[in-house]
Order: structure tokens, then C-alpha cells, then sequence
């Protein structure tokens, strides 16, 4: 079980109090409809998936109830940083 | 109508009582949940202190997140409705029940399916957290004594399980 | 000395015998005794059957990394244990052991047959045959297989012991209590650190235990580290797994040696998490390859010496030691002092450090160098062994009945492997060390590689002037791998030791290759002329020693094991005989039968009750959000595919919520309460999946409106009183409400109070009745219940459960999100078009709708469907075909989703999915079931009171 | 090669089995191809024996970073079914449970594909509905699935338990009695061995740095650790790695990978029949020919290729399994692993071409790719030697994520209402 820093509580809390969220900044567009199917499935369905260097967001849903990203090494597991939501890409 | 309804509550209202540790059913109290952007605006329209630190205390209200308060009173209690305002006051007195553990070995029963590190939770503090699979609420009211907010369709479980590590 | 017990000597409490029983035959040892240890005093050194040929096998080792002696143990009812390791089990009165995988007995063991066939089972063998003829695989050869399979019984009965799990921190957590372990303890005692400190023996001292000498030390450290208030031991602990960071799972054994069974705790997870890691486990001894090394009688000598010194057990009368390693001949000096006959030392080095060999001469012991063991003769206990001078074959017989292997140590490096420590080889021990850590962890003792134990040679196979491919020198004794085998298998082109490993199964067996591996390695090595470092390394995962699935599972078990959410009504549903069904983590009442009624009567009097007069339901479990905020509205809009802004307060809004897929994952009719306060209300199973979801777009996407989402399901019971008489028990009930036809319209909601508690009265109806929904304070639920039961006598009120609820709504043509669509279906799909805002620019899902699948046409779309035969009520489930004639496999257009008995209407109703469905009203269509194919026609999908007046009353 | 067979065994026997070749020859990589295989498990093993053998592509080489059959087919629990929802993915994996059937011979190699029968466990009234529905599907689509009412299940499975009052009660089962298990190493060794014999070269310790196209962006060959491969036809078949291999040719893919760990118990004698899944408590089990009961355990939340698995996983499939098998909460955990499963957006595979010309791809296939093996094998054999899919993967396109002709399994399992 992992130990994960969220930046709202400031500190190491336990993974099972965490909820996965995804690839971090794949933002919304601001125009859904004007996206070429190609952009959209983009959107939706494309992940970066790289061995080592991995943005990604977490939800503390057992404590604070934030969203938040968080930068790891999906190789060692390990967390490289985590940063609120909103805050520009690490 | 004459006769009033009575509560119907999902645990024993008599404490269960184990060695080193009791386990109760606290009394019904009146319970909000209050959001904000920023513990100023609460405290402006509610003109109490309310505790800016996530985990923090503070007359009845506890900081669980950046613009989430628990507010706790007796069940006269009453509060503005925030209309307009850019605040959501949301009554859930009855959205979860009060277990009062309490003795020596409280926060060793807590730790037995909570994985948060009990010993450094000081008297005082609040946090949402989870107890095996269930969301609990812990607040250390004393040395010895922890209040844990759970909601109610989970209390029995969560009742069954406590009573179990207790007399293991 | 009587038997094999030795005068003296031992921790054992000769004051306290006990008396156990193995294979039915009674014996008699001492409390503090393991099985092993009180067996091998009684002389027995038969003690299980190998997997794959079922050879004899006696005791090779004293610790968890046995290989051979594996037992059951017998409890009692469903405590039956099987494949213990003997030299574990700590002995009791009335212990009850068995030895395994023999028929029908131990001595006389039918398997055995497979030895004398041996020569046709080299490793992977079964990849090579039994496939001709093929129709045999099925019928003769795989079941002979699966009979083979195994070693121990498997329970038959469920077990009826508990078993206990807790989170625990630490500073420091120290693995392993021996010598290193201890003196770590000792040395951090003194700062205010919290100490963990657990071995998996029943007392601490490690390899301290059997050396006397060291017992005055172990005495006062022992008892300086139980008086440290800042350390806690944990004696009879494994620790089986390391996991990110430093969290460590370990497995405490809290009843198995005490005689009776109790309700306490049988076993103890601990889940820790610690600042700091000490891994002191020690290191196990290699055994020595050569023909003949499993006959029973030939063992560890590093285990001899635990016999005598912390057993008082002489592992026989005449022993000899081959050893490569100076260690044995320590041993070997221990058990001449401790009164153990020793025959003679054979070494496989031409020369060792003269120290030793002028021991030898002072305790008269006969010494060979340069020799090898070439044969062991004996079958269930060494009777004497062939010894030969490498080099020359003049090989010898000599006498004895115990035989000794001295192969040098492997550093126990599993739980550091685990952490994803890195490894780094050591030529001089032949062994892997720890290297670079990857948790915040470090090594001490044996277990890093450094050790007294002494200097020794590194060989695979004893030198032998034999055929190496006509003897058995075993590698893995429990799983029969043979040196050959794995010589077999670098022939076949298996490079790896990946390879390797799963192709002969070595290391694979229940002691996981603590005995193998590096023999392994080294046999392997020499085979592909590689070194060690270029064959590479199986990686060691958790368990370091197997762990009860019962304890893994913690108290999980029954009622404990998931929550099962009940609503505050479910009390009376429980004594008014309701038949029960679980929707998602909820149990809700299905229905409630009279005396002698099935599901299908009980359902269809609670369908008439609400349409002919008022009918009662639960329906707290409903999820609920409240929506707060100035820009709550606008959220609202956001999310669903329904405009919000125009609603007024007091007026409700039937919502449908789409993933950004365009698919439909939700539903519910919501509220607006004031302009900046909303009532959403989800499906049961939906509520957190859709709280998550709002919250995820809320902060994620438009951070920037102000508005909070707050979960409300469990702040309301919800009664749904419908039926044409609901009014009329509501009226005198309800204060500050009017609730005439015009001041409190369909699809509306009031607040006021009921039976004097505050209450959010929504006006909805989910069966085509007038009706209302009333939702309490949760707490007051089932008083409010009993309140509506008692007042509604007088309308023959009857309580209904959620298959009624499911029929008189599919009366209606309303869908149920998860039944009636399944993740792949649109809102035009479900004819709900009406639903979607035509106007609006933006909602999650929007977009997706648009792409070219979802747009073409022959999508699956809801319809009702009648079947010819009225009578018929389709399979929920069943597919739909338009030409029954055509053969398998078939084109399915579709499928029933929802299908009932229509009391109402007096014949059967059904809901599907049928390509282009919209477009084929009256068409014929065909389910095709076993035996009979049925004939249905596409309609509408409102089959009751199309026009809804009975609504608006 | 040599032909296997008890008499060759017996004969060998004699001779103390000192002269068996080697079962595939560890080949050193050629200057080029005719088509060139990334990834040695048995998906890509299984390609390069039908380009050899159906299509008549012999020059062929497979690329393995590491050891064959290293990867997820010797880290799955070799549960083979067919008894799939959707048409398309039913033909898809009843292909390859036809190509089972025979492998051994096909291959003069046992990889000992047991017929014991898979059941799914229906707990709810939700799971008797969509089990239903997938039973009459089969039953059109011609493949074998049937209804046992609890009675029957425990009849076909004595360990199961059926107490109504249990906390998942069963309510009922699917069986697919052709469903069963087979013994994952041997696949991965007998398709390489008969490859190899057709003269495929199977090449060890190569990993794939990067994918080299042409102007025409069609590809050229792949830089490996042992130098440049030139070839025309590239099939990646990675698993977990996909993404990475994909994005040397410049291809973002709908893929993401999450660690699955597996685990057995000690061996003990027969006791568990047939294969048990039960989706609703997330546990499924079965028991080897070795006696070990081989139990599968969940995802970790997050992508991950460490193989390092969380311990509260193992807790709650253990918790799992001894509530639905109660007899065996005594039994101990013997091993664990992890494996890296390769996930899209629908949970269903990507079988087929590329946007780059002669470069095609078999991934995707999560939790599920042992029981295809031989069909995934066949059909990217046929993709890469057509250049066109063959209809049975024809759906299994990567344009279905643009278009949203997605074949959502689990959606159509839906959630509970």
C-alpha cells in the first residue's frame, strides 16, 4: 500500500484512502463540438501510459475530497511530486 | 397528531464494553456541512471562529478539506441557510450516527482496520478516513476517548466489527 | 541415553513430557519439542513421501526452510492443517499428526512405483507424451494427473476458527531476533524510537538457541528488551512481505501450540508500516548434491547441531559430516562435545585450515580430505555410505546411520528482494548479498553475508566416479529435481534460470527453493559454462514461508466480511416477512409474501393494491445530492442533457446523466428547492459514482463556479405512498402543505411537516399513480412507516417490494438504468430524446453523440414488445431474431431487457433492445428459446394509461 | 526436430536422456526478414508458427527483450472460455477455443488444455439477468453456456458455497463446459519449438529501441539492443509494453497498464473440479495439475510496470475466497506475482493494422489474453500475411475509439441499479 502526499492535507496518507484518477492534464476543450473526431477520441480514449515518468491524478476521497496530480515513476512506483489541481504540469 | 415518532437508531444504545475499551452510541445532535471558498465567509455569516488548518477543531467545527467544514451541535441548535451566498449550508444530522470509543486502548481498537498512525493524532483533531473498506469520520475528543462519525447503513457493520476486534 | 534423547543439554523442559500422536502411534516428548525434534528422539526417521516419485523422506533441516517433512496436522472438525513443516510444529499434549502422500501407508507407499519408473519422468516429460490417441488426453491420461496431484488432504469442512488483522507503525522494525537482530534492538533501545521487533521461532535467539554458550547473554538481553516500554516483541511472527514503502505484512500464530482450541484469534495479520527496516533473518544452509542425499538419516549438519544443542535430540548414533564448508565441522565438534557418536569428517577440499583438523584429531574424530559421498545405502534410514578419494574410484563402504551435508550458506535476501533491494554476487560464498536498497532498509547479520561460520568451497555435484546420468542427486527434494534434470533442461535449450525454474519446477516446491535455488544455479552454471551472473536470478516474492488464506483475509469473514447496507426501515421489512435481493451494497425488500403465496402471487396482489388503492415502499436507498450554491443551476446544466434554468423552485425535473462516451450512466428525477438549492436524486447503485463524477468535473473542468455538492442519501428515508388514495391518507398527516391537485401539482415538491417532523415532500410517481415520495430525517423512518401502516388500514394499504415496483413501472414504459440500458446506449437510443436539450451547446456527452457510429442508423433502440401468447413471459435476457429459420450462428438484433406479468393487463409485457426497433411498430419478431421459439410484435414502450390521467388527479 | 511421443521418451530413457536436442535453437538475429515479430509470449510465438505455417511466411523472426513466455503467459491464470456477450468478441474467442482443441497434436507438444468446465457465479438478481442474457447469446452464436441452479453448481463444484444466508449468496451459475485450463509455460514453448522447426528464428535478449519507416512512413525495420532488423512486416505484441513500442513509431495508443497479481496455495489432492469465477466478489479459481489452488486477484488502481503488488489486494481476493469457499480459509498462500495487463477504453483487444503501413498490432487484451492465444496468434499471422484483418478481427480495429463502435463487455454487464 503506497504512502501518497496530498497537497491539501499536506501529508503522507495511505493509498487506500485514494482514489486513481487517470492521466492528469487532459483537460476538457473548452468547445466539445467544434472537435474533429480524431481531437475528440483524443480527448476520451488516448494515454500516455510511458514506462517511468507519469502524470497522473489522485482523488483523496477518504480525507479532504480533493483532486489533485501527482508526478511517479511508474517503474519504481515512486512519487517524484504532488500538486493541486489547477497548478501548472510538473 | 398527539403522539410524537421516536428515533430508531442502528446499534445497541447500550454500550458495548470490552477490556481496556467502550464502545457507545452518542447522543442524536444536529450536524452541517458547511463549504465556502474561504473559512472567512463562514465565519462572517455565522460569526464563530472557524478553524482554517485541514484537521483542525474549533468550537464544534472541524476542518476536513480546503472548503469543507463539519459543524456538530446539540439538536436545538440552528443555523442560517447561506441563500444567496456564495456558501452551502446542507443539514445531515441524520446522515450518520456518533460511536464514542473510549479507554486505554481506544486508538489500538481504531488502528486495528483504520491505517492511519493513531498515536500521533492529537487530541483535538479531525479527519475523514476509512476504517477497512468503510468511510469513517475520526475526532479525538480526549487522550482516551474518539468520536467516529460513521454513516448510518454502514453502523452496524462498522458496530459489529468494532465489538469484534474488541474482545479479540 | 534413552532412545535418541540425549542425557542433558537443551532448552527443552525435561520435567514436563507430552504425550501426541503420529500416524496413530503414540509418543511421548517434552514442551518445547517440535514434531521433528520429539520424533527424531523416538527414534523415527520416516517421515513423508516426495511429490513426483514419493521417495522416503525424513528430516533435512530444523527450521521453515524443510523441504522434506511435511505433516498434517488433525484438530478436530475443520481444523484440519495440512503440509506443516514438522520442525514448526511445536508439540502439545493430544497433538494429532500424519504424514502425507503415501497409500495406504507411510512404510508401504503405492506410489513408490513411480521411483522404480523413474527414468521415464525426467523433468518436463509430461510436455512430451500423453497426446496420442488424443480422445485418451481426456479420458485417461489428464484425470491419472489430476489424481497424482498434490501432497496433503484438503479440508473437507468449514473452519471454525477466528482470525484477527490490525495497522501497527514503528520506527524501527527489526525482522528476525537472533544474535543480529537482538543487538540492533539493544543498541537503539535507548532512544525513544518505537521498536518492533518479531521472529517467527516461539522464543528469541535465532541461531543463539543452539549454542549454550551464548544463552546467558540471550537471557539478559531477552529480559532487557521486555522491560524497554518503546520495544514490542513478536514471537511466533512472520514476516512474509515487504511492500512499498516499508509497509510490512507479518503473520502472528497465537494458538496452534497451546492443546485446546479456543474462540480467541487463531492467527494475527499485522499490516506494518515502518520508518525504518533491519532485515536480520539469518542465512540457511546448502546441502550438497550427490546420489543418494534425500535417504532419511542424511540431513543439514548446521540442523544436527539444533537437534542436540536446543533439543537435547541426538539425530543418531554413528554420524558422519561431508562436508565443503568449514561450519560443518563446527557442528560436527558441538555434537562430539554434546555426547553425539561421530564416525568420520569427509571433506571434498584437498586441504583446510589446520585448526580444525587438529580438533578433529583431539576428539578423536577420523578425517577424510579430498573425498566425496558417492552413494548412501539404506532405504528408510542410512545404514552405511560409499565415500570415495577424488580422483581415483576406489570407492568404500562405511557404516553409520546419519549422514551430514556441509555446503556452505545462502543469505536469506527474500524480504530484502521483495523491497526491491538489488543483489550482488559474491564468489567467495557463492551466494547473492543484499546491495542497493530500495526502501529505507539495511541488513545485519548473516543475512548480509558476513558471518563466523568460516570459509568453504563452492561445487555443484559432489565429484563422482558414477554415470551421472544413472544416479539421483537431488537439488529440490520435495518437488524431485534432480541434478539431472536440470542438466536435462540446459540440453533443451532452456538458458534461464526463469527457464529453468518452471521447466524442471525447481524451487517451485512449498519451501519456494530455500534449499535449491543456489544449488541450482551452480549446477546450472557449469552446465552452460556461464558464470552464476549471466543466468540470472528468480525473483523471490511474498510469502517468505506460506501464510493461512484465513489470516490474509483478517476478519473479513460472514457478516464482517462486505458491509450490507440496510435502510432504517428494513427492520420491519425483516419482521413483516419480506423476501430480500441485494442491489449493490444495499439489501431491499423484493416483496413481501402472504401465507403461502410465491414471488408471482405476492408481486401481483402488490401491483393491483397500488393501482386500485395506495401502496407503500421504500425507497430510502435512492441516492441524493444537494446542490448548493449561486451557480448550482448552471452546474446542473452542465451536466446533464436536460436544460435547468427555467425550472422553477418547487417544481421537479426528471435528469439524465450521460458519460463523456455519449452513454447513459444514470437517472433521477431531482428538485429545486430555492434558486440556489437543488435536490438530485440517483439511481441505488449509481449515488457515489455519481457524486464522484460531479465532483470531478466541478473541481477539474469549472473550478471557477461556486457551487458544493453534499451527499444526502443517508439524511432521508423515503417512503413512496402511491396509489389513488394517497392524498387521502396524506392530508390530515401533513402540516403546511397544500396538497389539492392545483397548489401542489405532479412533478412538484413541498416542504412542511408529517406527524410533526419536518419532511421534503416531492409529488412523483414512478408507478403511473398519483403519488408522493416523502422524505424524513433518516432516524424517524421507521416510525413514520409504522405511522403511514396503521393510518393506511383503512385504504387496505399494502406494502410493495421492488419487483413490483419494477412491474408497475414497465406498465409505464420507464426505464431502469443498468437493466433496460448497459453502458452502450444513447439517449435516442432509449427514446429519450425528449430528455436532451436540443438548445443547449454544451453537456457531458454531448459531443460523443455526434460521432459517425453513434449517428448511423440500425442502432439498438428501446421497444416494447407483446408476445403473441399473452401468457408468454419472456426470458429476461433472451436474444431477438427476425428469421427463426436461419441456422446457428444466428444474427441477433437484439435482446429482452425487462419483461414481466402485467396483472394489470392481464397478459405479459416486455422491454427490448432491437436494431432500428423505432422504426418497425407492429413487426413481428422472434425469440428463439430451447424447445420453442416465441412470436412477439414491436410497440410502444407505455403499455398502462398512455394518456397519464390517473397522474394528474 | 525430434518427435515427441511416449516411445521417443522410452527410448531416450534408456539412453538417460542424454540426447535430446534442444527444443528451439537460440538464434542470433539475421541482417532481415519477411516479417518480424516483437514480443516472444505466446500471442507472438503463436503469429510467427501460423506465418510459417497457414501463410507460408517462413522468414520470420520473433523479438524477445527477455526470456519467451516471461511476460503475462507465465503469469496468467490460464482460464480458457468463450462464453462471451457481444458476437464479436464470441467468435473471437471461439476461435481460439477451436484452435485449442488439437493444439497438442498440432504441435507434438502437451500443453494440456483441460476441458473442467468454467462457471460464473450469478450472486444477485442483476448478475441472473446478465448472465441469462449472455447464455442465450452463446446458445444463437453456437457456443456452449448453460444455467445450473445452485443445487447443480455445488453438484459440479462440492467446495462452493450455497448457503442463502451468505453475504453473496449464489444464486446460480453459467457453465461453459468446454471452458478450462491448460498449462501456460507449455504453449509458449511448444509454438516456439514448432516455429523453430519451420525455421522461424527466435531471438532472446533483443530488446526493440526503436522502429525505423521509410519516406513513404511505411515501416523499414527495428533497432534492437543487438542491432538493426530491417523487415517490411512488424507485429508488435508486447502486451503491458505496447505503448512503449508504440510510441517509437510515433503512435499514442487508447492503452494503459496496471499490475495483476495472481497467487497459489500449497498443493494438496484433487479437490476443486472445475474453474469458479464470481465478478461480483472479484475472485476466481481453479486448481493446477500440480494440486495448487490458483486463485486471481485484482488490478492495482494505477498504472504501474514494477510487477509489485499491494498486500490489501491479496486481502480482499482471499477474504473473497474463503466466502465463497469456506472450506478452504485453513489453506495457505504458497507464491505470488504480478503481471502488467494492457488495458483500452472498452476492456476489449486491438488486433489489426496501424496508421503505419506494415506495422500491426495485437494488444489490449487486459486480463483475458491467455485463453486467446492460439486465435490471436492466427489472426495477426493473417492480418500481417493479408495485409488486410481477417473478419473475425476485422471489429477489433483501432478506429472504433474515433467512431464509438465499441465492444464494451463489461458495460454490458452493467452496474447494479
Amino acid at each position: 500500500m503506497i504512502l501518497i502526499h496530498c497537497p491539501y492535507c499536506d501529508e503522507k496518507r495511505p493509498e487506500i484512502e485514494f482514489a486513481n484518477a487517470g492521466q492528469a492534464h487532459v483537460a476538457r476543450p473548452l468547445d466539445p463540438s467544434s472537435q474533429s473526431d480524431e481531437e475528440w477520441e483524443a480527448y476520451l480514449f488516448i494515454r500516455a501510459n510511458p514506462r517511468g515518468r507519469h502524470h497522473e491524478r489522485w482523488r483523496h476521497v477518504h480525507g479532504c475530497g480533493r483532486f489533485f496530480n501527482a508526478v511517479r515513476d511508474t517503474v519504481t512506483d515512486k512519487f517524484e511530486t504532488t500538486y493541486k489541481a489547477g497548478e501548472p504540469r510538473r | 397528531m398527539s403522539d410524537v415518532l421516536i428515533r430508531n437508531e442502528p446499534v445497541p444504545s447500550t454500550p458495548f464494553i470490552a477490556e481496556g475499551v467502550t464502545i457507545s452510541l452518542a447522543a442524536p445532535q444536529n450536524r452541517y456541512s458547511l463549504r465556502a471558498r474561504t473559512a472567512q465567509t463562514l465565519e462572517t455569516l455565522l460569526n464563530v471562529k472557524v478553524p482554517k488548518k485541514i484537521g483542525a477543531t474549533e468550537g464544534g467545527i472541524a476542518c476536513l478539506g480546503p472548503d469543507e467544514w463539519l459543524l456538530r451541535a446539540e439538536v436545538s441548535a440552528t443555523i442560517p441557510s447561506g441563500a444567496g451566498l456564495p456558501v452551502a449550508i446542507t443539514d445531515i444530522s441524520d446522515r450518520s450516527i456518533c460511536l464514542v470509543v473510549e479507554g486505554p486502548r481506544a486508538a489500538e481498537l481504531l488502528m486495528t482496520g483504520c491505517p492511519l498512525n493513531l498515536d500521533n493524532f492529537v487530541v483535538g483533531r479531525a479527519t475523514r478516513t476509512i476504517y477497512e473498506t468503510v468511510e469513517i469520520i475520526i475526532i479525538r475528543d480526549d487522550e482516551d476517548r474518539f468520536h467516529v462519525e460513521v454513516w448510518r447503513s454502514f453502523a452496524a457493520w462498522l458496530w459489529a466489527a468494532f465489538t469484534a476486534a474488541a474482545s479479540h | 541415553m534413552s532412545g535418541f534423547r540425549l542425557e542433558t543439554g537443551g532448552r527443552v523442559d525435561r520435567g514436563q513430557s507430552v504425550q501426541f500422536s503420529f500416524d496413530g502411534k503414540t509418543y511421548q516428548g517434552f514442551a518445547g519439542d517440535t514434531l521433528a525434534s520429539a520424533l527424531l528422539a523416538n527414534g523415527v526417521t520416516l517421515f513423508g513421501r516426495s511429490f513426483k516419485y514419493h521417495r522416503p523422506r525424513g528430516v533435512m533441516a530444523a527450521g521453515s526452510e524443510e523441504p522434506n517433512a511435511l505433516i498434517s496436522v488433525d484438530r478436530g472438525a475443520g481444523r484440519f492443517t495440512p503440509n506443516l513443516r514438522a520442525t514448526n510444529v511445536e508439540i502439545h499434549a493430544g497433538l494429532n499428526a500424519f504424514s502425507q502422500n503415501r497409500w495406504p501407508s507411510l512404510k508401504r507407499d503405492f506410489g513408490a512405483i513411480n521411483d522404480r519408473l523413474g527414468m521415464f519422468f525426467p523433468a518436463g516429460f509430461y510436455n512430451k507424451t500423453f497426446m496420442w490417441p488424443r480422445s485418451f488426453w481426456e479420458k485417461l491420461y489428464e484425470p491419472a494427473i489430476r489424481k497424482m496431484a498434490g501432497l496433503g488432504d484438503a479440508p473437507t469442512a468449514e473452519d471454525p476458527d477466528t482470525y484477527a488483522s490490525t495497522y501497527a507503525h514503528c520506527d524501527l522494525l527489526i525482522v528476525g531476533a537472533g544474535p543480529a537482530g537482538i543487538d540492533t534492538a539493544l543498541e537503539v533501545m535507548g532512544s525513544n524510537k518505537r521498536i518492533f521487533l518479531i521472529d517467527e521461532q516461539d522464543e528469541l535467539g535465532g541461531g543463539a538457541l543452539a549454542d549454550p554458550s551464548l544463552w546467558p547473554w540471550l537471557e539478559r538481553s531477552r529480559k532487557a528488551l521486555i522491560d524497554a516500554p518503546n520495544v514490542t516483541i513478536l514471537a511466533r511472527t512472520t514476516a512474509f512481505g515487504y511492500y512499498h514503502d516499508n509497509f510490512i505484512g507479518a503473520v502472528q500464530r497465537l494458538t496452534d501450540h497451546s492443546p485446546d482450541n479456543s474462540d480467541s484469534p487463531r492467527e494475527k495479520l499485522w499490516r506494518i508500516r515502518a520508518g525504518e527496516v533491519v532485515l536480520a533473518q539469518g542465512a540457511i544452509e546448502r546441502p550438497l548434491v550427490f546420489d543418494g542425499n534425500d535417504t532419511p538419516g542424511v540431513m543439514l549438519s548446521s540442523a544436527a547441531k539444533v537437534f542436540a544443542n536446543r533439543y537435547g535430540v541426538a539425530v543418531g548414533r554413528s554420524v558422519a559430516l561431508m562436508a565443503a564448508h568449514d561450519s560443518g565441522w563446527h557442528d560436527v565438534f558441538a555434537l562430539a562435545k554434546a555426547g553425539v557418536g561421530i564416525k568420520a569428517i569427509i571433506d571434498v577440499r584437498k586441504d583446510v585450515d589446520s585448526a580444525l583438523t587438529q580438533e578433529a584429531d583431539r576428539l578423536d574424530i577420523k578425517v577424510y580430505l579430498n573425498h566425496s559421498v558417492t552413494g548412501v545405502n539404506g532405504r528408510h534410514q542410512v545404514t552405511s555410505i560409499q565415500i570415495c578419494n577424488n580422483g581415483d574410484n576406489l570407492s568404500a563402504r562405511m557404516d553409520c546411520d546419519t549422514l551430514l551435508m556441509a555446503g556452505g550458506w545462502t543469505p536469506s535476501v527474500h524480504l530484502w528482494s521483495h523491497s526491491k533491494g538489488s543483489l550482488a554476487w559474491r564468489d567467495d560464498i557463492g551466494a547473492y548479498v543484499p546491495d542497493q536498497p530500495n526502501e529505507n532498509v539495511r541488513c545485519a547479520g548473516a543475512c548480509s553475508g558476513d558471518w563466523d561460520f568460516g570459509s568453504g568451497a563452492i561445487i555443484d555435484v559432489l565429484p563422482t566416479l558414477k554415470d551421472q546420468s544413472r544416479i539421483k542427486a537431488f537439488v529440490d527434494f520435495q518437488n524431485d529435481v534432480t541434478a539431472k534434470d536440470i542438466k536435462l533442461a540446459v540440453r533443451e535449450g532452456f538458458r534461464s534460470i526463469e527457464h529453468i525454474k518452471r521447466y524442471t519446477t525447481n524451487g517451485m516446491a512449498t519451501d519456494q527453493g530455500k534449499t535449491s535455488n543456489l544449488n541450482g544455479l551452480q549446477i546450472a552454471s557449469t552446465a552452460l559454462a556461464k558464470p552464476v551472473t549471466d543466468i540470472g536470478l528468480t525473483s523471490f516474492r511474498p510469502p517468505y514461508t506460506p501464510q493461512t488464506f484465513g489470516a490474509l483475509a483478517g476478519h473479513a469473514k460472514g457478516a464482517l466480511f462486505q458491509p450490507t447496507r440496510t435502510t432504517n426501515i428494513d427492520g420491519w421489512a425483516d419482521e413483516n416477512g419480506a423476501v430480500f435481493e441485494l442491489v449493490a451494497q444495499w439489501r431491499r425488500a423484493r416483496y413481501f409474501p402472504k401465507m403461502g403465496e410465491d414471488m408471482h402471487a405476492a408481486v401481483n396482489r402488490e401491483c393491483v393494491a397500488v393501482r386500485s388503492s395506495l401502496g407503500i415502499f421504500d425507497a430510502s436507498t435512492l441516492g441524493k445530492i444537494e446542490v448548493v450554491g449561486p451557480d448550482a443551476a448552471e452546474f446542473l446544466n452542465r451536466m446533464y442533457t436536460n436544460p435547468w434554468k427555467a425550472l422553477e423552485p418547487g417544481r421537479c425535473r426528471y435528469g439524465l446523466l450521460l458519460k463523456e462516451d455519449g452513454f447513459i450512466t444514470d437517472d433521477g428525477v431531482s428538485a429545486r428547492l430555492a434558486p440556489d438549492r437543488f435536490h438530485l436524486t440517483t439511481t441505488t447503485g449509481g449515488a457515489a459514482r455519481v457524486l464522484n463524477m460531479m465532483e470531478d468535473y466541478l473541481q477539474t473542468e469549472w473550478p471557477d463556479l461556486d457551487v458544493w455538492l453534499t451527499s444526502t442519501t443517508e439524511q432521508y428515508a423515503v417512503i413512496a405512498l402511491q396509489g389513488p388514495n394517497a392524498r387521502k391518507l396524506l392530508e390530515p398527516l401533513v402540516d403546511g402543505i397544500d396538497l389539492s391537485a392545483d397548489a401542489f401539482p405532479h412533478m412538484a415538491i413541498r416542504e412542511g411537516t408529517i406527524c410533526g417532523i419536518p419532511t421534503r415532500l416531492f409529488r412523483v410517481s414512478f408507478t403511473g399513480e398519483l403519488g408522493f415520495e416523502i422524505n424524513v430525517p433518516t432516524a424517524y423512518g421507521r416510525a413514520l412507516w409504522e405511522r403511514l401502516m396503521a393510518e393506511g388500514a383503512r385504504y387496505n394499504i399494502t406494502p410493495y417490494g421492488t419487483e413490483a415496483m419494477h412491474v408497475l413501472r414497465a406498465e409505464k414504459g420507464f426505464i431502469i438504468v443498468g437493466q433496460d440500458t448497459d453502458g452502450t446506449v444513447t439517449p435516442f437510443d432509449a427514446g429519450l430524446d425528449w430528455a436532451v436539450g436540443k438548445k443547449k451547446p454544451d453537456f457531458v456527452g454531448k459531443r460523443s453523440m455526434a460521432r459517425p457510429d453513434i449517428v448511423a442508423s440500425g442502432r439498438k433502440q428501446l421497444v416494447g414488445l407483446l408476445t403473441d401468447d399473452p401468457n408468454v413471459v419472456l426470458e429476461e435476457g433472451a436474444q431477438i431474431v427476425a428469421d427463426p429459420r436461419q441456422p446457428i450462428p444466428m444474427t441477433m438484433i437484439g435482446h429482452v431487457t425487462s419483461s414481466y406479468w402485467s396483472e394489470a393487463l392481464g397478459r405479459s409485457i416486455a422491454l427490448a433492445l432491437v436494431a432500428g426497433g423505432q422504426g418497425m411498430m407492429g413487426d413481428t419478431l422472434y425469440i428463439p428459446m430451447p424447445g420453442k421459439t416465441h412470436e412477439a410484435k414491436v410497440s410502444g414502450m407505455v403499455f398502462y394509461d398512455a394518456e397519464g390521467a390517473r397522474l394528474h388527479v | 526436430m525430434t518427435r515427441f511421443s511416449a516411445f521417443s521418451l522410452f527410448a531416450k530413457a534408456l539412453g538417460g536422456h542424454q540426447d535430446w536436442p534442444e527444443q528451439w535453437p537460440d538464434a542470433a538475429p539475421k541482417p532481415a526478414y519477411d516479417a518480424i515479430i516483437v514480443g516472444g509470449g505466446g500471442h507472438g510465438l503463436g503469429a510467427a508458427y501460423y506465418l510459417a505455417k497457414k501463410y507460408g511466411i517462413t522468414n520470420v523472426a520473433v523479438l524477445e527483450k527477455g526470456w519467451i513466455g516471461g511476460g503475462n503467459t507465465g503469469r496468467n491464470t490460464t482460464i480458457i472460455r468463450s462464453n462471451y456477450l457481444y458476437d464479436e468478441s464470441a467468435h473471437l474467442y471461439d476461435h481460439a477455443v477451436k484452435l485449442w482443441d488439437g493444439l497438442s497434436q498440432e504441435l507434438n507438444y502437451n500443453v494440456m488444455y483441460s476441458k473442467r468446465g468454467v462457471m460464473m457465479l450469478a450472486h444477485n438478481v442483476h448478475d441472473v439477468q446478465s448472465l441469462q442474457r449472455h447464455i442465450n447469446a452463446n446458445r444463437l452464436n453456437g457456443v456452449d453456456n448453460e444455467w445450473l441452479t445452485p443445487e447443480q453448481a455445488k453438484a459440479y463444484c462440492p467446495p462452493l458455497n450455497i448457503s442463502p444466508d451468505a453475504r453473496h449468496p449464489v444464486l446460480g451459475a453459467a457453465l461453459q463446459r468446454r471452458g478450462g485450463t491448460a498449462r501456460h509455460d507449455s504453449v509458449a514453448w511448444g509454438y516456439a519449438r514448432a516455429a523453430a522447426a519451420l525455421g522461424v528464428d527466435i531471438i532472446q535478449n533483443c530488446a526493440v529501441t526503436g522502429i525505423r519507416s521509410g519516406a513513404d512512413g511505411a515501416v523499414e525495420g527495428v533497432e534492437t539492443t543487438r542491432g538493426y532488423i530491417a523487415s517490411k512486416r512488424v507485429g508488435v505484441s508486447a502486451a503491458g509494453n505496447t505503448s512503449v513500442v508504440m510510441q517509437m513509431a510515433g503512435l499514442d495508443f487508447p492503452l494503459e497498464s496496471y499490475p495483476l497479481q495472481a497467487l497459489v496455495s500449497e498443493p494438496i489432492k484433487p479437490t476443486f473440479p472445475c474453474v469458479v469465477m464470481s465478478n461480483t466478489v472479484h475472485a476466481y479459481m481453479s486448481q493446477s495439475d500440480k494440486g495448487e489452488l490458483v486463485i486471481g486477484a485484482g488490478t492495482d488502481q494505477y498504472v504501474s510496470y514494477s510487477q509489485r503488488g499491494a498486500l490489501h489486494i491479496v486481502e480482499h481476493t482471499l477474504a473473497a475466497i474463503c466466502e465463497i469457499f469456506p472450506i478452504y480459509r485453513r489453506m495457505r498462500m504458497l507464491r505470488t506475482w504480478g503481471g502488467i495487463v494492457d488495458v483500452t477504453p472498452d476492456r476489449s483487444p486491438i488486433l489489426g493494422k496501424t496508421p503505419v503501413k506494415g506495422l500491426y498490432v495485437n494488444c489490449g487484451w487486459g486480463t483475458g489474453g491467455f485463453k486467446a492465444t492460439p486465435g490471436a496468434g492466427d489472426l495477426l499471422a493473417y492480418t500481417m500475411a493479408k495485409d488486410e484483418p481477417h473478419p473475425i478481427n476485422a471489429p477489433f480495429n483501432l478506429d472504433r475509439f474515433r467512431n464509438g463502435r465499441l465492444i464494451d463487455e463489461a458495460a454490458a454487464a452493467a452496474v447494479a441499479h
